[in-house]
């Protein structure tokens, strides 16, 4: 195991990191910009070292102020947490050539992960399906239709050239299929003189999930189950729950074994999440993207499956196997995340930064609460809104909602503002609670809203 | 009821209710946190929000690491609870400080033979070569950006600084 | 690194620090949270602890059931963030409040034909029934305990009524 | 279902309930005292009554106060917590002719249990063990000898008027019996003028193990397993755990059939708790008592079982079955409790009320914190000193010692002295560790530091 692990983030993931430090008897290091100064990751971890201005690309993505931090205070790994040079695969090499053990994959899968195409391909390549379409751009309409067909409809036909929602148009079937090829094959001629067109399958009210995984050295690859992420705002999430209301114990398998095999198949290690477009009708499964890191929603998957992720990536780049417990993991109840930002969900979502007056936050039964702040706290301009994330665990998903709801109400944050009450609003909603909602309810939501 | 009481305590002295809800209401709208109003023998003081410096200092103040595990000993973050050492000492020598502007070992001559680039008492020039830093293996010079005096040297030979810690003061 | 910063300012003046430390020691022993000292030019003022009274005040005024169910209407609790009615009204008639000793429904008469015990004007003498507080079934004549003349009744016919909540006013 | 508790309680457990109300959709009534106006129970019910000054006595210990308070909120159940009213069979009898639910027990199976000898009969009528012994006084040295032998060595050989220590002698084998016995006897005789002797098991080094229990209308007699409660001073409890560290499976089922057996054998409802001793090599226990209501160390068992014993009170109370959930519930992982109270573990554990300038709780994965208490608010000197309960819950009771330590340090409190330094020595200790512990550890702990 490692003696002194150094933290390079900030808020409350740099706090979840500091405290499964503690409790894994591992020394833990914080770094912190100017603006940072009064974080309680700060002032709960065992070292701290400034290591630049409020500014993100003068401080925590840095990487050489972070590998001098740890140079200066004996660190023998980096966690990097989420966001910021978490999946830096030249961070990674740096780290390696540092020989400070960099708390994720291997630089090279980053790499391979974080190329969009590379990953598509090699999930292609093991059976993990993707949005079916043609290769590249179709002859003419009559091609075109022949793709359509066997991807089956609905299709999007995009032009190449296409942006901003021109030369964009969808077939909902075979009919309709020519006109509005050339409709948007004249749309982008017109538009950007090119009329090429490709087709790509059309996933109707998709649903984001996503699959957590872990993978250690000692020939461990497992996945523990889903999350459903699908309540988002401009691809933010707002909402997430562990098990997804949607999925059927079958797809479950047919994703949770594709999820494997892609792992497998790059010889990944540590903790990732393979993120998926499911479907409305919960049949079939396009793999989008893999995040090579901990994601911010990790606490559900932790409640449900009784299991510490953060721990489990300390473990396996010290060369550890997956606790044993995790191996033989079963889920139990349902957990729900709210994350809290500063931002006013009732004027267009602007931050809201500022010093918070009165910082309550609720507790109790199967409430957690994992944040850096506290009454008194200044939240700085600088950086992601996120000041808090709310999980709530219980026996059943509608108990959970309940918590949430509980909760909610109880917590109480004076001098800023957040989106506390339009959580509240979605958890009271009909179709959040029949678990019918898609990544595009909280669009429709609020278009709804403004009309009225 | 502590709001009646709190109230009963007000409506001893001779304010207006009314009036102070005024304020409190401007004082809501602005955005004001105190409002401070002397007149002959009058004196009112409104006060607004919890008192946050009090609130943020007993909070740096909590032990680092909780005081449970051994607190490890190194020499770059000062013990947040405990007086700084060296800056604010009252015989402090006057002069303007010149900041780390990376985080790194500090080494005041290029190499242990040399001598050292400069010393209390020595003027200097800008662009002049203060000490090194040393990250990652690369030994930076710190150079000075503008000309003066060197009053102190704020930080030992061979020991870390982090961002924004003090190395020089210059008159 | 704050604590550097705040002690940064206390150096600017010529104060003894051994001298504010015996002040803290002594705060300490005696329990004390504010130390203000005025002397010619020279003002001091130590304060401990969070402004707690404002904490207190936040606190209580977190919507009661979080605003989130459809707030119960009923008269017995007030809601805790609204300013209280009676009692510290500017105008409010002056007088020794008569609280209730019980929680319970307030009746003014004995039964709905009967006349009410008393109205605000009437004199009273210790031991004179003042109304009727029911609970458990049980009818609880309020007696007086002392004479004086009634000035405000302060709670409604068949209202329920806490302990501690004010009935009469007495002069 | 209710449609609206009163909860005759206060602090964190009213605040407990008052959640669990929430999460039913039950709306919930604080009664406070004048004392009490600032405690946070107060805050978050959907309403409140004060009842009477501090003293409990004349608020918290009043029926007809608490009952008007029910009467004039429309309550149709009353949730009497732990302590002031919760075990008198009296108060619930009054409930039941005011027409209002009292959620527990039968008034008459609260008398059964209250009374030591009853319940001690009782439980000896079903084949639960009781500490053994003569039946009241014996002849002489050679008759309680051979009372002695039946029930086996070491037994305690009391004088039937002794008291303050006299008159009280064990004999841990035949040889010194005579000698005990006689020493005893004369001890008596010469103290209290009356010599007469009876005869005891001596259990050595107990543990106190108790059985959580819930029956409903419906058929459901079920036990959720064991606490251990065995770190105590002056026979209050300072930290609980589930499960016990030193109960094997064999063990804990045959109490857990034992408890059963008790608990049918009187027609139980709602939830329950038999105490028992356990000798130190775990093969043997003994009948104590039984509390006829919720126990303050509930959390534990919440935990570990993914259950919520307050609600399947409120559930079975309404004439509900016990949920699916619980009737099926397997334990994982392992929950540790610490009581925060105020009081100065370095000076005889005297009491501290005062204001709290400081409260800065723990938070992150596994740790529950139940309190009524916060920044700025008056701990009033009326009630017993608890003003927190914190609970960790972690996959094993390694980690879950871990967990509780990183807890601990961070727990902030300024203003008023807690035990929380003096839990973390115990955490912290060997003894601990290792789950070697009895009812007389910490008495002997503090004995030994006092030699220091």
């Amino acid at each position: 195991m490692f003696s002194r692990v150094l933290v390079a983030n900030r808020g409350e993931i740099a706090l979840r990191i500091i405290r499964a430090c503690r409790e894994l008897g591992v020394e833990s290091i914080a770094v912190y910009s100017e603006a940072d100064i009064d974080s309680m990751h700060v002032q709960l971890a065992d070292d701290s070292v400034c290591i630049g201005p409020g500014p993100s690309k003068e401080s925590y993505l840095r990487p050489d102020r972070i590998i001098a931090a740890a140079e200066i205070t004996g660190a023998d790994a980096i966690h990097p947490g989420y966001g910021f040079l978490s999946e830096n695969a030249r961070f990674a090499e740096i780290c390696d050539s540092c020989n400070i053990k960099f708390i994720g994959p291997s630089a090279e899968v980053i790499r391979t992960m974080g190329d969009k195409n590379t990953a598509r391909a090699t999930a292609t390549a093991n059976g993990v399906p993707v949005t079916p379409g043609s290769d590249g751009i179709v002859a003419d309409a009559v091609d075109g239709l022949k793709v359509a067909r066997e991807v089956g409809f609905p299709v999007m036909i995009k032009a190449t050239a296409g942006g901003g929602g021109r030369g964009m148009r969808p077939a909902m079937n075979e009919n309709e299929f020519k006109s509005q090829f050339q409709a948007a094959s004249k749309e982008a001629e017109a538009c950007f003189n090119n009329g090429d067109c490709y087709i790509e399958k059309l996933v109707l009210e998709p649903h984001h999930i996503e699959f957590q995984v872990l993978a250690d050295d000692h020939g461990n690859y497992l996945h523990l189950g889903e999350r459903d992420c699908s309540m988002q705002r401009r691809n933010q999430k707002i909402i997430e729950e562990c098990p997804s209301p949607l999925i059927s114990p079958e797809l479950r398998e047919r994703m949770g074994e594709a999820s494997l095999r892609l792992i497998k198949s790059i010889d990944y290690r540590n903790a990732g999440t393979i993120e998926y477009l499911v479907n409305a009708e919960a049949t079939d499964f396009y793999f989008m993207e893999m995040n090579t890191r901990i994601q911010v929603e990790h606490p559900v998957t932790e409640e449900v499956m009784g299991c510490e992720l953060i721990k489990e990536q300390i473990r396996i780049a010290a060369g550890e196997p997956v606790s044993e417990h995790v191996l033989g993991v079963e889920p139990r109840g349902h957990a729900i995340e709210c994350r809290i930002n500063a931002e006013d969900p009732y004027n267009n979502f602007t931050p809201s930064p500022g010093t918070i007056d009165l910082w309550y936050a609720p507790g109790g039964k199967g409430v957690r609460v994992d944040t850096h702040v506290y009454s008194g706290y200044t939240v700085p301009p600088y950086y992601d809104s996120m000041i808090a994330k709310l999980i709530v665990y219980a026996s059943s998903r509608e108990v959970a909602i309940a918590r949430m709801k509980r909760a909610l109400s109880e917590f109480t944050i004076r001098g800023i503002k957040t989106t506390i009450p339009f959580q509240q609003e979605i958890i009271d909603h009909p179709d959040f609670i029949a678990g019918k909602y898609d990544i595009a309810w909280v669009e429709k939501y609020l278009k709804e809203k403004e009309l009225e | 009821m502590p709001p009646e009481q709190s109230l009963n305590n007000l409506s001893t002295t001779s304010v207006d209710l009314t009036e102070i809800r005024k304020i409190m209401k401007l004082m809501d709208e602005h955005g004001l946190s105190q409002f401070q109003f002397e007149k002959e023998d009058f004196n009112l003081k409104l006060k607004k929000g919890t008192d946050l410096e009090e609130i943020q200092k007993l909070l740096r103040s909590l032990p680092s690491g909780g005081g449970q595990a051994p607190a490890p000993v190194t020499t770059v973050a000062p013990a947040l609870g405990a007086p700084p050492a060296a800056v604010s000492e009252p015989d402090a020598p006057a002069g303007e400080e010149i900041s780390s502007p990376m985080v790194g070992t500090f080494y005041r001559k290029p190499s242990p033979d040399d001598p050292d680039f400069i010393n209390v008492g020595d003027t200097i020039s800008e662009g002049q070569t203060l000490c090194i830093i040393e990250a990652m293996k690369v030994m930076n010079e710190i150079k000075a950006e503008r000309s003066g005096t060197i009053t102190q040297i704020c930080v030992d030979e061979g020991t870390p600084v982090q961002y924004g810690d003090a190395l020089f003061r210059v008159q």
